[in-house]
Protein backbone atom coordinates (compact mmCIF):
# COMPACT_ATOMS: atom_id res chain seq x y z
CA UNK A 1 0.00 0.00 0.00
CA UNK A 2 2.58 2.30 1.02
CA UNK A 3 4.45 1.06 -2.50
CA UNK A 4 1.08 2.34 -4.45
CA UNK A 5 1.66 5.76 -2.70
CA UNK A 6 5.34 6.19 -3.55
CA UNK A 7 4.23 5.23 -7.42
CA UNK A 8 1.45 7.53 -7.22
CA UNK A 9 3.30 10.29 -6.80
CA UNK A 10 5.53 9.63 -9.18
CA UNK A 11 3.26 9.42 -11.96
CA UNK A 12 1.90 12.67 -10.63
CA UNK A 13 5.72 13.62 -10.74
CA UNK A 14 5.85 12.80 -14.34
CA UNK A 15 2.79 14.10 -15.84
CA UNK A 16 3.18 16.90 -13.92
CA UNK A 17 6.73 18.10 -15.91
CA UNK A 18 4.84 16.96 -18.80
CA UNK A 19 2.00 19.26 -18.67
CA UNK A 20 4.51 22.08 -18.01
CA UNK A 21 6.90 21.23 -19.78
CA UNK A 22 4.09 21.30 -22.70
CA UNK A 23 2.48 24.55 -21.59
CA UNK A 24 5.45 26.82 -21.19
CA UNK A 25 8.28 25.57 -22.94
CA UNK A 26 8.04 27.44 -26.73
CA UNK A 27 11.15 27.47 -28.82
CA UNK A 28 13.70 24.95 -29.27
CA UNK A 29 16.30 27.33 -30.47
CA UNK A 30 18.37 27.10 -27.14
CA UNK A 31 19.90 24.05 -24.70
CA UNK A 32 19.39 26.19 -21.26
CA UNK A 33 15.59 27.31 -20.48
CA UNK A 34 14.43 31.34 -21.05
CA UNK A 35 13.98 33.00 -18.04
CA UNK A 36 10.16 33.29 -19.29
CA UNK A 37 9.93 29.93 -19.77
CA UNK A 38 11.29 28.61 -16.24
CA UNK A 39 8.75 31.58 -14.27
CA UNK A 40 6.15 30.10 -16.40
CA UNK A 41 7.24 26.33 -15.17
CA UNK A 42 7.78 27.79 -11.68
CA UNK A 43 3.89 28.99 -11.58
CA UNK A 44 2.76 26.29 -13.51
CA UNK A 45 3.50 23.63 -11.19
CA UNK A 46 2.44 25.63 -7.76
CA UNK A 47 -0.98 26.41 -9.10
CA UNK A 48 -1.15 22.63 -10.51
CA UNK A 49 -0.63 22.00 -6.35
CA UNK A 50 -3.27 24.61 -4.96
CA UNK A 51 -5.90 22.76 -7.68
CA UNK A 52 -5.00 19.88 -6.33
CA UNK A 53 -5.74 20.48 -2.97
CA UNK A 54 -8.92 22.19 -3.98
CA UNK A 55 -10.37 19.78 -5.93
CA UNK A 56 -8.87 16.89 -3.18
CA UNK A 57 -11.01 19.20 -0.58
CA UNK A 58 -13.81 19.03 -2.31
CA UNK A 59 -13.53 15.47 -3.52
CA UNK A 60 -13.18 14.07 0.49
CA UNK A 61 -16.47 16.31 1.14
CA UNK A 62 -18.11 14.56 -1.22
CA UNK A 63 -17.34 10.87 -0.13
CA UNK A 64 -17.91 11.77 3.52
CA UNK A 65 -21.31 12.99 2.84
CA UNK A 66 -21.64 10.14 0.58
CA UNK A 67 -20.70 7.54 3.23
CA UNK A 68 -22.99 9.43 5.84
CA UNK A 69 -25.99 9.04 4.03
CA UNK A 70 -25.18 5.32 3.19
CA UNK A 71 -25.23 5.04 7.08
CA UNK A 72 -28.41 7.14 7.06
CA UNK A 73 -30.46 4.99 4.73
CA UNK A 74 -28.70 2.27 6.51
CA UNK A 75 -29.88 3.02 9.71
CA UNK A 76 -33.50 4.35 8.44
CA UNK A 77 -33.46 0.75 6.52
CA UNK A 78 -33.24 -1.35 10.27
CA UNK A 79 -35.69 1.39 12.12
CA UNK A 80 -38.22 0.25 9.78
CA UNK A 81 -37.56 -2.77 10.22
CA UNK B 1 -24.21 -24.45 10.74
CA UNK B 2 -25.13 -21.14 13.10
CA UNK B 3 -22.27 -20.53 15.95
CA UNK B 4 -19.66 -22.57 14.29
CA UNK B 5 -16.58 -20.88 14.00
CA UNK B 6 -14.93 -20.31 10.31
CA UNK B 7 -11.91 -21.91 9.78
CA UNK B 8 -8.46 -20.37 9.86
CA UNK B 9 -7.77 -20.48 6.28
CA UNK B 10 -11.52 -18.72 5.42
CA UNK B 11 -11.02 -16.09 7.32
CA UNK B 12 -7.56 -15.74 5.90
CA UNK B 13 -9.32 -16.20 2.31
CA UNK B 14 -11.70 -13.37 3.27
CA UNK B 15 -9.49 -11.00 4.74
CA UNK B 16 -6.95 -11.38 1.42
CA UNK B 17 -10.55 -10.95 -0.52
CA UNK B 18 -11.39 -7.78 1.55
CA UNK B 19 -8.05 -6.06 1.33
CA UNK B 20 -8.09 -6.78 -2.81
CA UNK B 21 -11.23 -5.34 -2.78
CA UNK B 22 -10.20 -1.78 -0.97
CA UNK B 23 -6.87 -1.79 -3.19
CA UNK B 24 -8.69 -1.61 -6.27
CA UNK B 25 -11.63 0.80 -4.81
CA UNK B 26 -8.68 3.26 -3.02
CA UNK B 27 -7.15 2.89 -7.26
CA UNK B 28 -10.57 3.70 -8.70
CA UNK B 29 -10.84 6.75 -6.35
CA UNK B 30 -7.00 7.65 -7.04
CA UNK B 31 -7.56 7.82 -10.80
CA UNK B 32 -11.00 9.72 -10.30
CA UNK B 33 -9.17 12.24 -8.87
CA UNK B 34 -6.57 12.64 -10.72
CA UNK B 35 -8.54 12.52 -13.57
CA UNK B 36 -10.78 15.75 -12.16
CA UNK B 37 -7.56 17.49 -11.27
CA UNK B 38 -5.92 17.42 -14.73
CA UNK B 39 -9.47 18.07 -16.37
CA UNK B 40 -10.52 21.08 -13.81
CA UNK B 41 -6.87 22.93 -14.06
CA UNK B 42 -7.21 22.35 -17.71
CA UNK B 43 -10.13 24.15 -17.43
CA UNK B 44 -10.00 26.69 -14.74
CA UNK B 45 -6.17 27.87 -14.29
CA UNK B 46 -6.08 31.33 -16.10
CA UNK B 47 -3.26 31.39 -18.45
CA UNK B 48 -0.94 32.92 -19.15
CA UNK B 49 0.35 31.67 -15.42
CA UNK B 50 0.74 35.13 -14.18
CA UNK B 51 1.00 33.52 -10.27
CA UNK B 52 0.94 30.49 -7.99
CA UNK B 53 -1.66 31.02 -6.19
CA UNK B 54 -5.48 30.48 -7.46
CA UNK B 55 -7.66 34.04 -7.55
CA UNK B 56 -11.14 34.07 -6.28
CA UNK B 57 -12.50 33.30 -10.00
CA UNK B 58 -9.98 30.40 -10.35
CA UNK B 59 -11.48 29.01 -6.93
CA UNK B 60 -14.90 29.48 -7.55
CA UNK B 61 -14.51 27.36 -11.48
CA UNK B 62 -12.93 24.87 -9.62
CA UNK B 63 -15.90 24.31 -6.94
CA UNK B 64 -18.22 24.12 -10.01
CA UNK B 65 -16.26 22.22 -12.39
CA UNK B 66 -15.88 19.25 -9.00
CA UNK B 67 -19.78 19.48 -8.70
CA UNK B 68 -20.07 18.84 -12.21
CA UNK B 69 -17.39 16.60 -12.62
CA UNK B 70 -19.75 14.67 -9.81
CA UNK B 71 -23.07 15.26 -11.71
CA UNK B 72 -21.02 13.77 -14.87
CA UNK B 73 -19.34 10.57 -13.09
CA UNK B 74 -23.42 10.11 -11.80
CA UNK B 75 -24.85 10.00 -15.46
CA UNK B 76 -22.34 7.98 -16.63
CA UNK B 77 -22.43 5.45 -13.71
CA UNK B 78 -26.25 4.79 -14.43
CA UNK B 79 -25.89 4.44 -17.75
CA UNK B 80 -23.30 1.80 -17.26
CA UNK B 81 -25.14 0.20 -14.79
CA UNK B 82 -28.65 -0.24 -16.89
CA UNK B 83 -26.79 -1.99 -19.57
CA UNK B 84 -24.68 -3.95 -17.44
CA UNK B 85 -28.35 -5.06 -16.07
CA UNK C 1 -8.00 -12.34 -13.38
CA UNK C 2 -11.76 -11.54 -12.43
CA UNK C 3 -9.92 -8.74 -10.18
CA UNK C 4 -7.89 -7.62 -13.52
CA UNK C 5 -11.49 -7.14 -15.09
CA UNK C 6 -12.85 -5.49 -12.53
CA UNK C 7 -9.84 -2.64 -12.66
CA UNK C 8 -10.41 -2.62 -16.43
CA UNK C 9 -13.99 -1.60 -16.30
CA UNK C 10 -13.32 0.90 -13.57
CA UNK C 11 -10.63 2.22 -15.46
CA UNK C 12 -13.13 2.47 -18.37
CA UNK C 13 -15.53 4.12 -16.86
CA UNK C 14 -12.86 6.42 -15.64
CA UNK C 15 -11.85 7.75 -19.17
CA UNK C 16 -15.51 7.98 -20.52
CA UNK C 17 -16.43 10.14 -17.63
CA UNK C 18 -13.52 12.21 -18.61
CA UNK C 19 -14.19 12.23 -22.29
CA UNK C 20 -17.66 13.27 -21.87
CA UNK C 21 -16.94 15.69 -19.22
CA UNK C 22 -14.34 17.54 -22.03
CA UNK C 23 -16.85 16.57 -24.73
CA UNK C 24 -20.09 18.18 -23.71
CA UNK C 25 -19.39 20.53 -20.40
CA UNK C 26 -18.70 23.74 -21.78
CA UNK C 27 -19.11 26.36 -19.34
CA UNK C 28 -18.13 27.01 -15.66
CA UNK C 29 -21.10 29.57 -14.95
CA UNK C 30 -23.24 27.25 -12.73
CA UNK C 31 -22.53 24.61 -10.51
CA UNK C 32 -24.99 22.18 -12.09
CA UNK C 33 -25.13 20.48 -15.79
CA UNK C 34 -27.19 22.44 -17.54
CA UNK C 35 -29.98 20.66 -19.86
CA UNK C 36 -28.01 20.38 -22.97
CA UNK C 37 -25.35 19.67 -21.15
CA UNK C 38 -26.99 16.55 -19.21
CA UNK C 39 -28.34 15.78 -22.39
CA UNK C 40 -25.06 15.70 -24.60
CA UNK C 41 -23.46 13.76 -21.93
CA UNK C 42 -26.07 11.03 -21.98
CA UNK C 43 -25.45 10.38 -25.89
CA UNK C 44 -21.77 10.64 -25.33
CA UNK C 45 -21.70 7.79 -23.22
CA UNK C 46 -24.16 5.86 -25.19
CA UNK C 47 -22.47 6.38 -28.20
CA UNK C 48 -19.34 5.48 -26.69
CA UNK C 49 -20.85 2.09 -25.71
CA UNK C 50 -22.13 1.44 -29.03
CA UNK C 51 -18.65 2.62 -30.68
CA UNK C 52 -17.73 -0.35 -28.11
CA UNK C 53 -19.59 -3.10 -28.91
CA UNK C 54 -19.23 -2.59 -32.55
CA UNK C 55 -15.33 -2.08 -32.47
CA UNK C 56 -14.88 -5.36 -30.10
CA UNK C 57 -17.21 -7.04 -32.53
CA UNK C 58 -14.80 -6.59 -35.26
CA UNK C 59 -11.76 -7.08 -32.72
CA UNK C 60 -13.31 -10.79 -32.04
CA UNK C 61 -13.51 -11.61 -36.39
CA UNK C 62 -10.02 -10.72 -36.21
CA UNK C 63 -8.48 -12.46 -33.62
CA UNK C 64 -10.34 -15.27 -34.72
CA UNK C 65 -9.32 -15.46 -38.08
CA UNK C 66 -6.10 -14.78 -37.31
CA UNK C 67 -6.15 -17.77 -35.11
CA UNK C 68 -7.85 -19.85 -38.18
CA UNK C 69 -5.20 -18.89 -40.07
CA UNK C 70 -2.34 -20.22 -38.12
CA UNK C 71 -4.20 -23.59 -37.45
CA UNK C 72 -4.10 -23.77 -41.26
CA UNK C 73 -0.56 -23.49 -41.65
CA UNK C 74 0.03 -25.28 -39.00
CA UNK C 75 -1.66 -28.07 -39.85
CA UNK C 76 -0.13 -27.34 -44.09
CA UNK C 77 3.23 -27.31 -42.55
CA UNK C 78 2.27 -30.88 -40.87
CA UNK C 79 0.36 -32.35 -43.92
CA UNK C 80 4.46 -31.00 -45.94
CA UNK C 81 6.34 -33.04 -43.67
CA UNK D 1 15.93 -38.45 -21.07
CA UNK D 2 13.17 -39.14 -22.93
CA UNK D 3 10.12 -40.44 -21.51
CA UNK D 4 11.03 -39.37 -18.13
CA UNK D 5 8.32 -37.26 -16.29
CA UNK D 6 8.95 -33.81 -15.39
CA UNK D 7 9.17 -33.25 -11.58
CA UNK D 8 5.95 -31.59 -9.80
CA UNK D 9 8.17 -28.09 -9.33
CA UNK D 10 8.77 -27.86 -13.08
CA UNK D 11 5.36 -28.73 -13.49
CA UNK D 12 4.35 -25.99 -11.61
CA UNK D 13 6.93 -23.38 -12.83
CA UNK D 14 5.57 -24.38 -16.80
CA UNK D 15 2.24 -23.62 -15.25
CA UNK D 16 3.48 -20.58 -13.88
CA UNK D 17 5.19 -19.13 -16.72
CA UNK D 18 2.12 -19.87 -19.10
CA UNK D 19 -0.48 -18.24 -16.96
CA UNK D 20 2.26 -15.21 -16.99
CA UNK D 21 2.39 -15.21 -20.88
CA UNK D 22 -2.06 -15.29 -20.77
CA UNK D 23 -1.80 -12.36 -18.33
CA UNK D 24 0.34 -10.24 -20.41
CA UNK D 25 -1.20 -11.00 -24.12
CA UNK D 26 -4.16 -10.16 -22.30
CA UNK D 27 -3.16 -7.17 -21.10
CA UNK D 28 -2.14 -6.22 -24.77
CA UNK D 29 -5.34 -7.13 -26.08
CA UNK D 30 -7.44 -4.98 -23.87
CA UNK D 31 -5.21 -1.71 -24.40
CA UNK D 32 -5.22 -2.43 -28.46
CA UNK D 33 -9.07 -2.88 -28.00
CA UNK D 34 -9.41 0.78 -25.69
CA UNK D 35 -7.18 2.56 -27.89
CA UNK D 36 -9.23 1.56 -31.17
CA UNK D 37 -12.00 2.39 -29.20
CA UNK D 38 -11.32 5.96 -28.40
CA UNK D 39 -9.53 6.60 -31.81
CA UNK D 40 -12.47 5.34 -34.14
CA UNK D 41 -15.18 7.16 -31.58
CA UNK D 42 -13.30 10.16 -31.86
CA UNK D 43 -12.98 10.27 -35.68
CA UNK D 44 -16.35 8.62 -36.18
CA UNK D 45 -19.04 9.49 -33.90
CA UNK D 46 -21.05 12.43 -35.50
CA UNK D 47 -20.70 15.90 -32.98
CA UNK D 48 -22.69 17.27 -31.77
CA UNK D 49 -24.26 13.95 -30.58
CA UNK D 50 -27.14 14.30 -31.89
CA UNK D 51 -28.45 10.73 -30.66
CA UNK D 52 -26.94 7.49 -28.73
CA UNK D 53 -27.42 4.96 -31.01
CA UNK D 54 -25.00 4.91 -34.27
CA UNK D 55 -26.17 5.73 -37.76
CA UNK D 56 -25.52 3.66 -40.57
CA UNK D 57 -22.61 6.24 -41.85
CA UNK D 58 -21.19 6.13 -38.42
CA UNK D 59 -21.39 2.25 -38.44
CA UNK D 60 -19.51 1.67 -41.83
CA UNK D 61 -16.76 4.55 -40.53
CA UNK D 62 -16.10 2.55 -37.67
CA UNK D 63 -15.79 -0.55 -39.68
CA UNK D 64 -13.23 1.14 -42.17
CA UNK D 65 -11.69 2.70 -39.18
CA UNK D 66 -11.39 -1.11 -37.20
CA UNK D 67 -9.48 -2.14 -40.63
CA UNK D 68 -7.11 0.62 -40.89
CA UNK D 69 -6.28 0.67 -37.23
CA UNK D 70 -5.57 -3.48 -38.28
CA UNK D 71 -3.59 -2.67 -41.01
CA UNK D 72 -1.49 0.34 -38.92
CA UNK D 73 -1.08 -2.80 -36.42
CA UNK D 74 0.62 -4.56 -38.94
CA UNK D 75 3.13 -2.07 -40.16
CA UNK D 76 4.03 -0.94 -36.79
CA UNK D 77 4.71 -4.62 -35.66
CA UNK D 78 6.60 -5.46 -39.05
CA UNK D 79 9.25 -2.61 -38.74
CA UNK D 80 9.33 -3.10 -34.93
CA UNK D 81 10.04 -7.01 -35.41
CA UNK D 82 12.43 -6.00 -38.14
CA UNK D 83 14.51 -3.33 -36.01
CA UNK D 84 14.72 -6.06 -32.94
CA UNK D 85 16.57 -8.40 -35.11
CA UNK E 1 11.94 -7.92 -14.44
CA UNK E 2 11.81 -9.26 -17.85
CA UNK E 3 8.08 -9.93 -17.59
CA UNK E 4 7.83 -6.05 -16.81
CA UNK E 5 10.30 -5.31 -20.16
CA UNK E 6 8.04 -7.46 -22.51
CA UNK E 7 4.72 -5.14 -20.83
CA UNK E 8 6.78 -1.69 -21.43
CA UNK E 9 7.34 -2.84 -24.84
CA UNK E 10 3.84 -3.46 -25.86
CA UNK E 11 2.98 -0.78 -24.69
CA UNK E 12 5.16 0.97 -26.35
CA UNK E 13 4.08 -0.60 -29.35
CA UNK E 14 0.14 -0.08 -28.65
CA UNK E 15 1.38 3.56 -28.23
CA UNK E 16 2.85 3.96 -31.26
CA UNK E 17 0.22 2.48 -33.41
CA UNK E 18 -2.34 4.92 -32.08
CA UNK E 19 -0.01 7.90 -32.52
CA UNK E 20 0.91 7.24 -36.34
CA UNK E 21 -2.48 6.17 -36.84
CA UNK E 22 -3.78 9.85 -35.53
CA UNK E 23 -1.11 11.42 -37.83
CA UNK E 24 -1.30 9.80 -40.85
CA UNK E 25 -4.66 7.89 -41.45
CA UNK E 26 -6.73 10.94 -43.01
CA UNK E 27 -9.76 10.12 -44.42
CA UNK E 28 -12.62 6.73 -43.58
CA UNK E 29 -13.99 6.62 -47.06
CA UNK E 30 -11.80 3.54 -47.49
CA UNK E 31 -11.30 0.10 -46.14
CA UNK E 32 -7.45 -0.15 -47.01
CA UNK E 33 -4.89 2.72 -46.19
CA UNK E 34 -3.71 4.77 -49.17
CA UNK E 35 -0.65 4.45 -50.77
CA UNK E 36 -0.06 7.82 -48.80
CA UNK E 37 -1.23 6.39 -45.33
CA UNK E 38 1.19 3.89 -45.87
CA UNK E 39 4.22 5.61 -46.08
CA UNK E 40 3.16 8.48 -43.63
CA UNK E 41 2.74 5.39 -41.08
CA UNK E 42 5.86 3.81 -41.90
CA UNK E 43 7.60 6.99 -41.95
CA UNK E 44 6.09 8.16 -38.54
CA UNK E 45 7.00 5.03 -37.10
CA UNK E 46 10.70 5.15 -38.27
CA UNK E 47 11.41 8.46 -37.14
CA UNK E 48 9.98 7.76 -33.87
CA UNK E 49 12.08 5.08 -33.44
CA UNK E 50 15.07 7.04 -34.14
CA UNK E 51 13.48 9.58 -31.70
CA UNK E 52 13.70 6.89 -29.11
CA UNK E 53 17.25 6.31 -29.43
CA UNK E 54 18.44 9.73 -29.46
CA UNK E 55 16.65 10.44 -26.45
CA UNK E 56 17.79 7.33 -24.92
CA UNK E 57 21.51 8.30 -25.28
CA UNK E 58 20.92 11.16 -23.79
CA UNK E 59 18.70 10.25 -21.25
CA UNK E 60 21.50 7.65 -20.54
CA UNK E 61 23.87 10.00 -19.98
CA UNK E 62 22.19 12.47 -17.96
CA UNK E 63 22.10 9.23 -14.79
CA UNK E 64 25.48 8.29 -15.84
CA UNK E 65 26.76 11.94 -15.33
CA UNK E 66 24.10 12.40 -11.99
CA UNK E 67 25.67 9.18 -10.35
CA UNK E 68 29.20 10.05 -11.42
CA UNK E 69 28.25 13.54 -9.16
CA UNK E 70 26.89 11.51 -6.57
CA UNK E 71 29.76 9.52 -6.16
CA UNK E 72 32.05 12.49 -6.40
CA UNK E 73 29.95 14.17 -3.53
CA UNK E 74 30.28 11.08 -1.69
CA UNK E 75 33.38 11.11 -1.78
CA UNK E 76 34.43 14.44 -0.93
CA UNK E 77 32.45 14.31 2.23
CA UNK E 78 34.19 11.26 3.30
CA UNK E 79 37.57 12.97 2.67
CA UNK E 80 36.26 16.37 4.52
CA UNK E 81 35.68 13.76 7.73
CA UNK F 1 24.56 -4.95 19.43
CA UNK F 2 27.58 -4.32 16.85
CA UNK F 3 28.89 -7.04 15.36
CA UNK F 4 25.60 -9.19 16.04
CA UNK F 5 24.48 -11.10 12.42
CA UNK F 6 21.40 -10.19 11.37
CA UNK F 7 18.91 -13.31 11.39
CA UNK F 8 18.00 -14.97 7.80
CA UNK F 9 14.54 -13.39 8.02
CA UNK F 10 15.47 -10.08 8.33
CA UNK F 11 17.95 -10.31 5.51
CA UNK F 12 15.27 -11.57 3.07
CA UNK F 13 13.37 -8.23 4.45
CA UNK F 14 16.03 -6.18 3.68
CA UNK F 15 16.18 -7.54 -0.22
CA UNK F 16 12.72 -7.28 -1.15
CA UNK F 17 12.57 -3.54 0.44
CA UNK F 18 15.54 -3.30 -1.89
CA UNK F 19 13.69 -4.98 -4.88
CA UNK F 20 10.69 -3.53 -4.86
CA UNK F 21 12.40 0.26 -4.52
CA UNK F 22 14.58 -0.77 -7.24
CA UNK F 23 11.77 -2.05 -9.22
CA UNK F 24 9.87 1.47 -8.59
CA UNK F 25 12.60 3.41 -9.67
CA UNK F 26 13.21 1.41 -12.61
CA UNK F 27 9.65 2.05 -13.31
CA UNK F 28 9.92 5.96 -12.97
CA UNK F 29 12.79 6.27 -15.04
CA UNK F 30 10.95 4.22 -17.78
CA UNK F 31 7.81 6.01 -17.51
CA UNK F 32 9.89 9.08 -17.97
CA UNK F 33 11.99 8.11 -20.62
CA UNK F 34 8.61 7.84 -22.14
CA UNK F 35 7.17 10.90 -21.73
CA UNK F 36 10.48 12.47 -23.04
CA UNK F 37 10.65 10.71 -26.41
CA UNK F 38 6.69 11.09 -26.60
CA UNK F 39 7.30 15.13 -26.12
CA UNK F 40 10.22 15.72 -27.99
CA UNK F 41 8.65 13.49 -31.23
CA UNK F 42 5.90 15.71 -31.16
CA UNK F 43 8.26 18.77 -30.41
CA UNK F 44 10.97 17.86 -33.37
CA UNK F 45 9.66 15.52 -35.68
CA UNK F 46 9.38 17.50 -39.04
CA UNK F 47 5.71 16.95 -40.37
CA UNK F 48 4.96 15.76 -43.08
CA UNK F 49 6.80 13.32 -42.33
CA UNK F 50 9.05 13.14 -45.66
CA UNK F 51 11.82 10.10 -44.51
CA UNK F 52 12.22 8.14 -41.68
CA UNK F 53 15.78 9.26 -40.47
CA UNK F 54 16.74 12.21 -38.44
CA UNK F 55 17.92 15.70 -40.02
CA UNK F 56 20.74 17.81 -38.67
CA UNK F 57 18.18 19.96 -37.65
CA UNK F 58 15.77 17.64 -35.45
CA UNK F 59 18.39 15.64 -33.97
CA UNK F 60 19.88 19.41 -32.70
CA UNK F 61 15.88 19.81 -31.40
CA UNK F 62 15.95 16.71 -29.87
CA UNK F 63 19.15 17.82 -27.99
CA UNK F 64 17.51 20.88 -27.12
CA UNK F 65 14.46 19.25 -25.94
CA UNK F 66 15.84 16.58 -24.03
CA UNK F 67 18.06 19.20 -22.18
CA UNK F 68 14.94 21.74 -21.54
CA UNK F 69 13.19 18.89 -20.27
CA UNK F 70 15.95 17.89 -17.50
CA UNK F 71 15.59 21.24 -16.44
CA UNK F 72 11.93 21.02 -15.88
CA UNK F 73 12.22 17.79 -14.41
CA UNK F 74 14.24 19.68 -11.86
CA UNK F 75 12.15 22.69 -11.29
CA UNK F 76 9.05 20.55 -10.14
CA UNK F 77 11.06 18.17 -8.49
CA UNK F 78 12.48 21.37 -6.01
CA UNK F 79 8.88 22.43 -5.63
CA UNK F 80 6.98 19.42 -5.12
CA UNK F 81 10.06 18.61 -2.67
CA UNK F 82 9.85 21.79 -1.36
CA UNK F 83 6.05 21.47 -0.28
CA UNK F 84 6.19 17.74 0.98
CA UNK F 85 8.92 19.62 3.86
Amino acid sequence: LEQMQVRDSLKMYNSLVERCFKECVEDMRSKALTGKEEQCVAKCCEKFMHVTARVGMRFQEFFTQMEQQAAQQAAAAQGGK
Amino acid sequence: MPGEQPSEAEQNAVAAAALTMATTELEYRVSLLNSMVATCHDRCAARPYKEGALSVGENSCIDRCAAKYWQVVAIVGQLLGAQNK
